[in-house]
């Protein structure tokens, strides 16, 4: 395959750097107008002449040129334009200026000028009076170690006071020492690697020990080496720890979906013993729910968009509740004690539910994006990142879990509910209109199937065939909890999720997930009652 | 204040009551008596709603509520106290009273300290699961179940069954305060003689699903008792 | 249903034997005759493409039966039917995979996925499939060696009801992810495909599509015969009393495990019969055929018929799938309507199936014109 | 006595549903005063979600052409089917479209399996197949024209660019698909071409994941780790669903486009409606289309696609948008009438010849050719970066349109293979052009 | 399955030693609450043997014991001198020659009286020769006879589910009769019986015994009186009286437990 084009681009490039090299001081001006260029080469060529010249005041240019707010006429002008797209501020001056924003143009920047750019910011960055941003910009340094940086980071050293930025940029410095030509600088630089590195530098630090063809080391001082070593030891115990760490992290996030996606069957069809096929659908209500609840804010509450999810969680509720309730009314009330047939009914309405949403939503999946406050994650240990979106799924699972408890505990409808489940006819014979109870404990399941819903659509797709997905995995972990018990559900799902998580690395996913299908299939032989089976109640619906 | 009259039930292809006949008057204490199996526990299931009655009806305060659900009649003013107590094994002492106040029109807002008085066993166990209390207490919860709705008419099936005999006075001693303190109409079955002597005004003995004697209870003579009721 | 409690077999009715044989003339030797005699523009002629489709019809109708049999008569009802039923598919499949020889794509003995996969040897579990007796036989053994194995845990255990039906399905999807991985050996998600003879015979040919067809409705004829010789023998009672009352068969002496064991298998090795004919009919065999949907659309087959009836079980594969075939073409946007409708409409007021409803008319209609009472139905 | 009722109920159900579809049969056959177009995509099942899309680009240039007076002086007529994502019943449905309905030309199938599913019957009944998804190669048919991409169409020049100085200079790659025959096939011709240019196995790191998989956590984790060892690029052929939580995982993560850019085939504009995109600015996608790409003939399509939308009230409103494979539609519906016009019969035979070197101006901004030998099109390879609006902004293309290979050059087996359906050689799977009697109606020896 | 090879049939029972049937020690808790308390019974064969006592008794719980529905906590079951029922499943126990009726009747209501009795009747119980046996000549001689016994003989057509209450108490006993056991568990064989009825099966189980051993429990007094030889009351899982009816009547133990006194 011939690729000209491309080949074109690599030979002019090599140009560029060939004629940075040979000048000498470049103009602090001339450089930072190279950044509008049409010409990436040109950028490129820019961004490293601001390297050297280092000069804080390139900063704000280069930001914008990150973020696509960098304009630049056909006359050398630069511009830099505010978030709102309306302020245009001249690049070079600072001063706001008046243009037509038809005649500029905004020079276009790929991934090999972010890698750059960003390093370079992360310099500048390195005195900026906010923490955080000087702990991104210390990490950004670490992950992409140059040797430009070294003696901004020494100098950012000297003044730095937060520990967690002080050891991000020693250990940054320590990449970039590693190549020094200085044994003792070496050494110590692998000491502070192991004391804070992780496996990002572990490769580094092998690579020291390689051996070439003529039994040479890569790394001549044995003191170094050793210590290498041991480092190496270190990180590796480490990563082990965070790597056990993880699987249970990832294995709770896999379980509070799981349990949100089996929390409502747990009602329906744990307590109520209606073998409810549709329950997919209504998680899957649930996930449109907060789509259309979007929609309503982009209309009328743009400013409020990151706090749909306030309005979508009653809302979804709401409405699967409603449907649930319908259902309960028009079909399933006909059908109990007739548990197999229930099955039968229930999957039409499943089949009824999603061809209704496919005509309305149409077959795509539609867009449900995180709020921003859940987009991103926390770094508990290295390598180990806690999505927000997923410890507030954590989070949402137990408060849900603490929500049902606490209605069918503490409620009026919930102690009814209990009764009627306990023994129906006694129930009734204490007054308790058995059939509106039906009705309700049927609305609550669904209601929260669409909390679940909710969830669901934070982390996967959202379309009309969200539901089958989980259907399975539902009923098995219910089944496994052991039906009629919420508190079983909850154990199950975390069960399942972290035995799976565990498995995964070891297996695959699929050999896992088979596994753990394999594992479930014999524990309900050996105990069909489920974890927790209640005393004395017959489990069969 | 209750009157049966002419009920037929079947269960399964099988006759269980004929023509069965049944009156409570207001304030009575009425004891259904008769051996095993002879269809005490279906007729008051029957009046619940608990078993549909062939034909026949059921008046309560003059309203036949033989067509109405089982909790309409359980709000219309009957309390009801099974056999065999079926408390809700689960649930707290304090829930099992509760529920019973569904039958309340507002849903009862308060479990009336009343209960206490009677059974003050029952306050000091209020967070107890009902599973774990003892056959007497739970028969004690059960009846308290059933008054905390303020009923006009309580039903009873065997209230001593298989309960020490200190627990069976207690009982007793409830049912008699209940019926001639409180005035409340009692319907009862019992087996046991001396209790049912005790504490019932009328009697009416059932053999083969028919009533087959009624009357006050001084009108049982030993030689109904050696027919229907012993060996 | 009461056409096998009455005493009085059905088997030994001639004028039943006399309408048997209509049914076999008319779908095994009329059907072919219409459509290989008549001229293309013929208005007799019986268009080409309804032979393989009507073999897939038949061949639903043998699981129909065998889903019947475990649930209509036994009263287990089965999620995972299409395991069994896949695991004959993929046993035909392999060998009409092997009958490729080296005509497939890359010329190569082995298979051509095996190829794309840098294979370079047959697997183990390959060898002797290219021999169709043995690939047929391992077409019956192998569900019914799972099955059985499966079936002895459970009943051993006593898992009934919807406990069985949703451990049944689970098993359902593990299989199904393992038949999806492409490392398990059977083609991943494109499964097997690309066949090009039978026995050395052309599968392209319509002779060979109407060979099949009838080779199928051979099949079904014996599955038949084969059904209603178990639920009116002595089994068939027994395995109705396993359905109505598990727990007094035991005191009667039976161990109700042996006969549940032995009808659950003999289901499964249907349902594998019954996929080894699909295969070659439609020409793929993939891990889909064991979605837990599909699984439960069989059990739905058999409900909308009526289970508890043979001839139902039949009736409802057909109609299920005719429905869903006139539909997809004809209101492709809102035919799962009309299936979704029909499932929850029969389940409501035809909960003996059509079959049952049928029955129901005709009883009233009796009823209406003899004796005002009738005789009260008795709910299976 | 009831038996036999039953049995008798159940023959005359048979007759009747024989009679039902003999009826449509003969009722489809009914009027010839127009040509008929089957259009064979799920609307139901997973597979919905991808193709329904198409179903309409199919109608909407229909509808067009129609407008335009038809073809040959005769209105269009779409034979919609729902073969619901089963892949037997797409081959019972491509039956019953050639048989039944008479149509001349098929658009549909999305996925390979559903397109091995009805290779058999297009090549046993004579039909024209226009498969318009981008795929693993490795087939060549008489009877199907593919409009999507073949891997050298795609992933290898994407691979390419990942080496290059621009893309990052990846030394250590990822291949991350989904577990079915595209994906395998195309890292199998990836991991040959990745070694011809000197990348060790160990340096490559190959996983797949089932259909619908949702939970990334793990393998995103470990896609972390294998980047410690250096450069290192994702090569992505997860398809469908998966991509919205793969993308939501990279994104919770933190693997950011600079320090390991992934490359994906499948996901398009529409992929990306589900994800927030700010997080994943600057990853890529490889493609022969994109919707950003600026030119008129593409504004006019989009501006067609809006319309049409609105005009019919699709559901997703102005939200929707166009791919890759509609695009592909696009192409292969323009120069199917422009066959047609040229044979002057709507003919397979004869179309099938004309179609070969057909030209039609594509949205991708190039005239497109349909290769006179192989039936697959010249297309250019187009790379895109993520962006905040969830477009592509294009970052490199190909000069021009490259011709596909139906056989991959990178692999051993397939070589030597040749594909050439031109007159009057017929073999789309050998190593010698062999000459055959042609043009009749016999279906092509397969050799 | 792997039970199969124990199953015993009822040639194998030794009574050489005039006892039938040997409970000895046995008790069953359920949650804490005494089902059966100690218990000891003992029948001798072709006994005919009452046993009556309040609801709670363990009178039901005694038969599943036997019929190794519940296994006991302690003690030792012997079905004549030499066969452990507490080691055999269900149906083995049945095949060993214990037939037993339940309390509320249980036929099988899709099949016809006919088919009921066949299932019922003595025969090799596997699954094999239930698919292709054939019913002998003698077996259905025997189970004509049995219709003939139980009255039945003109409904051998009918579907269970369709008879009368009655017929089904009727039919239920005429399964066990089928099944020629050594030993007759009956729970409640009269109840919802009409008079007429009841009378019957008096004749009946009292013409049983002798040939076979029978056990009746019953609530019914005066149907225990008009078969009664031998009657045991039990009260909280004990035995409280054997004896003759008349002495037990007369037992102030028993008129205690009866009237609560």
């Amino acid at each position: 395959m011939k690729l000209p084009g491309f080949m074109a681009i690599v030979i002019t490039m090599a140009f560029a750097g060939v004629e940075v090299r040979a000048e000498e001081a470049p103009d602090f001006n001339e450089a930072l107008q190279g950044l509008g260029s049409k010409s990436r080469t040109t950028i490129l060529k820019s961004i490293d002449q601001l390297s050297e010249l280092n000069d804080p005041r390139s900063l704000s240019a280069l930001e914008a040129l990150l973020g696509k707010r960098l304009r630049s006429d056909d006359h050398d002008g630069l511009f830099i334009v505010d978030e709102s797209g309306e302020i245009f501020v001249d690049a070079l001056t600072g001063e706001e200026v008046r243009v037509d924003p038809d005649s500029l143009k905004t020079p276009r920047i790929n991934n090999r000028v972010r890698r750059s750019l960003k390093p370079l910011i992360a310099r500048l960055r390195l005195r900026n009076p906010d923490v955080s941003i000087r702990l991104a910009a210390a990490e950004e340094l670490e992950n992409r170690p140059s040797a430009d940086a070294a003696d901004s980071i020494r100098l950012a050293l000297e003044e730095e006071s937060d520990q967690t930025v002080r050891n991000v940029l020693e250990v940054a410095l320590a990449r970039i020492e590693l190549k020094s030509d200085d044994p003792q600088l070496r050494l110590g630089a692998v000491e502070v690697l192991g004391e804070h590195g992780d496996r990002n530098q572990e490769a580094e630090l092998v690579a020291l020990l390689d051996q070439n063809e003529d039994g040479q080391f890569a790394e001549s001082d044995p003191a170094v080496r050793e210590a290498a070593q041991s480092a190496i030891q270190r990180i590796q115990r480490t990563a082990f720890l965070n790597d056990m760490a993880g699987h249970f992290f990832y294995g709770l996030s896999l379980a509070s979906v799981l349990l949100l996606a089996a929390l409502g069957l747990a009602i329906t069809f744990g307590l109520m013993g209606v073998i409810n096929m549709a329950h997919g659908e209504m998680l899957m209500l649930g996930a449109y729910t907060t789509y259309v609840v979007i929609g309503l804010f982009e209309q009328h509450l743009l400013a409020w968009l990151d706090w749909y999810l306030l309005i979508a969680v009653p809302t979804a509720f709401l409405v699967c509740a409603a449907v649930g309730m319908l259902l309960e009314r028009g079909v399933i009330r006909f059908l109990y004690g007739r548990p197999l047939e229930t099955l039968l009914a229930t999957w039409g309405i499943s089949l009824v539910l999603i061809q209704t949403v496919r005509l309305t939503f149409g077959a795509q999946n539609v867009e449900v994006a995180n709020p921003s406050w859940l987009s991103g994650g926390y770094e508990i240990l290295s390598g180990v990142v806690l999505p927000w979106s997923r410890i507030a799924i954590v989070m949402f699972s137990i408060t849900t879990v603490a929500v049902v408890w606490w209605l069918l505990q503490r409620t009026r409808l919930g102690l009814y509910v209990r009764a009627v489940t306990q023994n129906r006819e006694m129930a009734a014979g204490l007054g308790i209109a058995t059939s509106r109870i039906d009705m309700l404990t049927f609305g609550l399941g669904s209601g929260i199937a669409g909390l679940g819903g909710v969830a669901l659509s934070q982390v996967g797709n959202v379309g009309p065939e969200l539901g089958r997905s989980y259907i399975v995995d539902s009923f098995m972990v219910v089944v496994l909890g052991g039906v009629g018990n919420i508190m079983g559900t909850v154990v199950a799902a975390l069960g399942l999720g972290v035995l799976n998580k565990f498995l995964e690395p070891v297996s695959g996913a699929v050999l896992g997930k088979i596994f753990v299908l394999g594992f479930l299939i014999l524990f309900i032989q050996r105990r069909p009652q489920g974890i927790f089976a209640l005393k004395g109640r017959a489990a069969e619906a | 204040m209750l009157v049966a009259e002419k009920l037929n039930q079947f269960y399964g292809g099988s006759h269980i009551l004929w023509d069965f006949d049944l009156e409570v008057p207001s304030g009575a204490c009425v004891c259904l008596m008769g051996r095993n199996g002879v269809g005490k526990t279906t007729v008051l299931k029957t009046i619940m709603g608990m078993l549909p009655a062939r034909s026949g009806s059921v008046t309560f305060d003059g309203v036949d509520v033989l067509g109405r659900s089982i909790e309409a009649r359980a709000r219309a003013g009957i309390g009801y106290v099974p056999q065999g107590r079926d408390i809700f094994g689960q649930l707290t002492v304090e829930e099992n009273l509760r529920v019973g106040q569904a039958a309340k029109r507002d849903g009862g807002e308060k479990i009336p300290e009343s209960v206490f008085t009677l059974f003050p066993v029952l306050a000091e166990m209020l967070s107890r699961r009902g599973g774990d209390l003892s056959g007497g207490q739970q028969q004690q919860l059960a009846i308290a179940r059933a008054l905390v709705s303020e009923p006009s008419l309580l039903i009873l099936d065997e209230p001593t069954e298989g309960i020490q005999p200190n627990v069976v006075k207690q009982i007793g001693d409830v049912i008699l305060e209940l019926n001639r303190v409180s005035g409340l109409t009692v319907l009862l079955v019992e087996q046991k003689l001396t209790f049912a002597r005790r504490v019932a005004d009328r009697f009416c003995i059932m053999d083969r699903g028919r009533a087959v004697a009624q009357g006050q209870m001084p009108e049982l003579t030993d030689e109904l008792v050696r027919r229907y009721l012993t060996v | 249903m009461p056409e096998l409690h009455t005493g009085r077999h059905p088997m030994h009715s001639a004028r039943a034997w006399w309408l048997l044989a209509c049914f076999v003339a008319i779908a095994a030797v009329m059907v072919p005759v219409f459509n290989l005699v008549p001229d293309e523009d013929s208005i007799w002629k019986l268009p080409d493409f309804l032979i393989p489709l009507f073999g897939k019809f038949i061949c639903y109708a043998i699981v129909a039966l065998a889903i019947d049999l475990i649930w209509g008569y036994a009263g287990i009802l089965s999620l995972g039917h299409g395991v069994f039923f896949a695991l004959g598919g993929y046993a035909m499949g392999m060998y009409l995979m092997r009958s490729i020889g080296t005509e497939g794509v890359y010329g190569n003995e082995l298979p051509d996925f095996m190829v794309f996969l840098d294979w370079k040897e047959l697997p183990w579990f390959w060898y002797g499939f290219e021999y169709f007796a043995f690939a047929f036989s391992m077409a019956l053994v192998v569900p019914g060696a799972l099955a059985f194995g499966f079936g002895w845990l459970a009943f051993r255990s006593r898992i009934t009801g919807v406990y069985f039906s949703i451990i049944t399905q689970a098993m359902t999807f593990a299989f199904m992810l393992l038949f999806f991985r492409n490392d398990t050996g059977f083609g991943g998600n494109n499964g097997l495909t690309d066949f090009k003879r039978i026995l050395g015979i052309s599968l392209q040919e319509p002779g060979t599509r109407v060979g099949l067809y009838v080779v199928s409705v051979i099949a079904l004829l014996g599955t038949y015969l084969a059904c209603r010789y178990i639920v009116c023998s002595k089994l068939g009672r027994l395995v109705t009393a396993v359905r109505d009352a598990e727990t007094k068969l035991r005191f009667t002496g039976y161990d109700p495990l042996q006969y549940k064991l032995f009808v659950w298998t003999f289901s499964a090795v249907l349902c594998g019969l019954a996929g080894a004919l699909y295969v070659p009919q439609v020409g793929i065999i993939n891990p889909s055929e064991m979605q837990p949907a599909n699984s439960i659309e069989m059990a739905i087959w058999v409900a909308v018929g009526g289970r508890g009836t043979l001839v139902g079980a039949v009736a409802g594969a057909w109609l299920v799938n005719a429905t869903k075939s006139w539909f997809t073409v004809a209101a492709p946007e809102t035919w799962l309507y009309v299936l979704g409708g029909t499932f929850i409409l029969v389940t409501l007021f035809a909960p003996r199936g059509l079959v049952g409803l049928l029955e129901s008319v005709r009883l009233r209609g009796r009823a209406d014109s003899t004796s005002p009472t009738g005789s009260e139905e008795v709910d299976p | 006595m009831k038996t036999k009722n039953q049995l008798k109920k159940i023959v005359c159900g048979a007759i009747a549903v024989a009679l039902c579809l003999g009826a449509a049969a003969a009722g489809a056959e009914d009027d010839d005063d127009t040509i008929k177009v089957g259009v064979l995509h799920s609307l139901s099942g997973t597979m919905a979600i991808s193709e329904t899309s198409l179903k309409d680009t199919v109608l909407m240039m229909i509808e067009e052409q129609n407008a335009k007076g038809g073809v040959l002086g005769k209105q269009l007529e779409a034979v919609v089917v729902d073969p619901a994502s089963d892949w037997p019943l797409f081959a019972e449905k491509a039956r019953e479209l050639i048989a039944v309905h008479d149509v001349d030309v098929v658009f549909g199938c999305w996925t390979s399996v559903s397109r091995k599913s009805v290779l058999p019957v297009f090549e046993e009944l004579n039909g024209l197949l226009f498969y318009p998804v981008q795929y693993e190669g490795e087939e060549s048919s008489w009877n199907v024209f593919y409009t999507g991409a073949a891997p050298n169409q795609q992933a290898i020049p994407a691979v390419e660019y990942l080496m290059s100085e621009d893309g990052g200079g990846a030394q250590r790659w990822v291949l991350l698909g989904t577990d079915y025959v595209y994906p395998r096939t195309t890292n199998k011709i990836l991991r040959y071409f990745l070694n011809s240019k000197g990348v060790k196995d160990s340096d490559i790191m190959e996983e797949y994941t089932p259909f619908g998989h949702s939970d990334y956590q793990t393998i995103v984790a470990n896609v972390k780790k294998f980047a410690a060892g250096g450069p290192t690029a994702v090569v992505s052929t997860i398809n469908g669903d998966s991509n919205v939580p793969f993308y939501k995982e990279l994104a919770a993560q933190g693997i950011k486009a600079e320090d390991i850019p992934v490359v994906a085939f499948s996901v398009g504009e529409e992929e990306l409606r589900g994800i927030d995109t700010a997080p994943l600015e600057g990853h890529l996608a490889a493609w022969n289309y994109f919707q950003s790409i600026d030119n008129p003939t593409n504004q006019a399509f989009i501006e067609q696609w809006k319309q049409y939308v609105k005009d019919n009230n699709l559901p997703g409103g102005d939200e929707r948008v166009t791919n890759d494979p509609m695009e592909a539609h696009y192409i292969g519906f323009k120069m199917w009438v422009q066959a047609v016009e040229q044979a002057k019969t709507t003919d397979v035979d004869a179309v099938r010849q004309a179609l070969s070197g057909q030209v039609v101006q594509s949205p991708s901004g190039y005239p497109i050719t349909m290769d006179g030998k192989n039936h697959h099109l010249h297309k250019p390879v187009v790379i895109g970066e993520v962006n905040h609006e969830g477009q592509f902004d294009i970052v490199w293309a190909t000069d021009g349109p490259i011709r596909a290979d139906a056989w991959s050059p990178h692999i051993p087996d397939s070589a030597s293979k040749v594909a050439d359906w031109s007159y009057p050689h017929l073999c789309g799977n050998c190593s010698e052009p062999k000459i055959s009697h042609s043009g009749a109606k016999s279906s092509p020896a397969s050799q | 399955m792997s039970a199969g090879a124990r199953v015993l049939d009822s040639s194998r029972v030794d009574t050489h030693q005039g006892g039938i049937l040997y409970v000895e020690g046995v008790s069953v808790a359920f949650d804490g609450f005494k089902a059966l308390d100690d218990l000891n019974l003992y029948l001798d064969e072709g006994e005919l043997r009452c046993i009556i006592g309040p609801n709670g008794a363990g009178k039901t719980t005694l038969m599943d014991v036997i019929t190794g529905k519940t296994r006991p906590d302690t003690g030792t079951i012997f079905f004549g001198s030499n066969v452990d029922l507490t080691t055999l499943e269900e149906h083995e126990i049945v095949n060993a020659g214990i037939g037993r009726k339940f309390q509320t009747p249980t036929v099988f209501e899709q099949h016809s009286v006919l088919e009921n009795l066949e299932v019922a009747a003595k025969a090799n119980k596997r699954v094999w020769s239930s698919l292709f046996g054939t019913t002998s000549a003698v077996v259905r001689d025997k189970i004509l006879e049995v219709a003939e016994t139980v009255g039945l003989a003109q409904t051998l057509d009918r579907q269970a589910g369709n008879l009368s209450h009655g017929q089904k108490q009727w039919l239920e006993i005429g399964m066990l009769l089928a099944q020629d056991p050594m030993l007759l568990l009956v729970d409640e064989p009269v109840a919802g019986m009409s008079q007429h009825e009841v009378e019957r099966t008096g004749e009946l189980l009292s013409g049983l015994a002798g040939s076979h051993t029978v056990v009746v429990v019953e609530h019914d007094m005066e149907f225990i009186r008009s078969i009664a030889r031998k009657v045991t009351v039990l009260h909280q899982g004990r035995v409280i009286a054997e004896g003759e009816m008349d002495d037990v009547q007369q037992n102030p133990d028993v008129v205690e437990v009866y009237l609560g006194e």
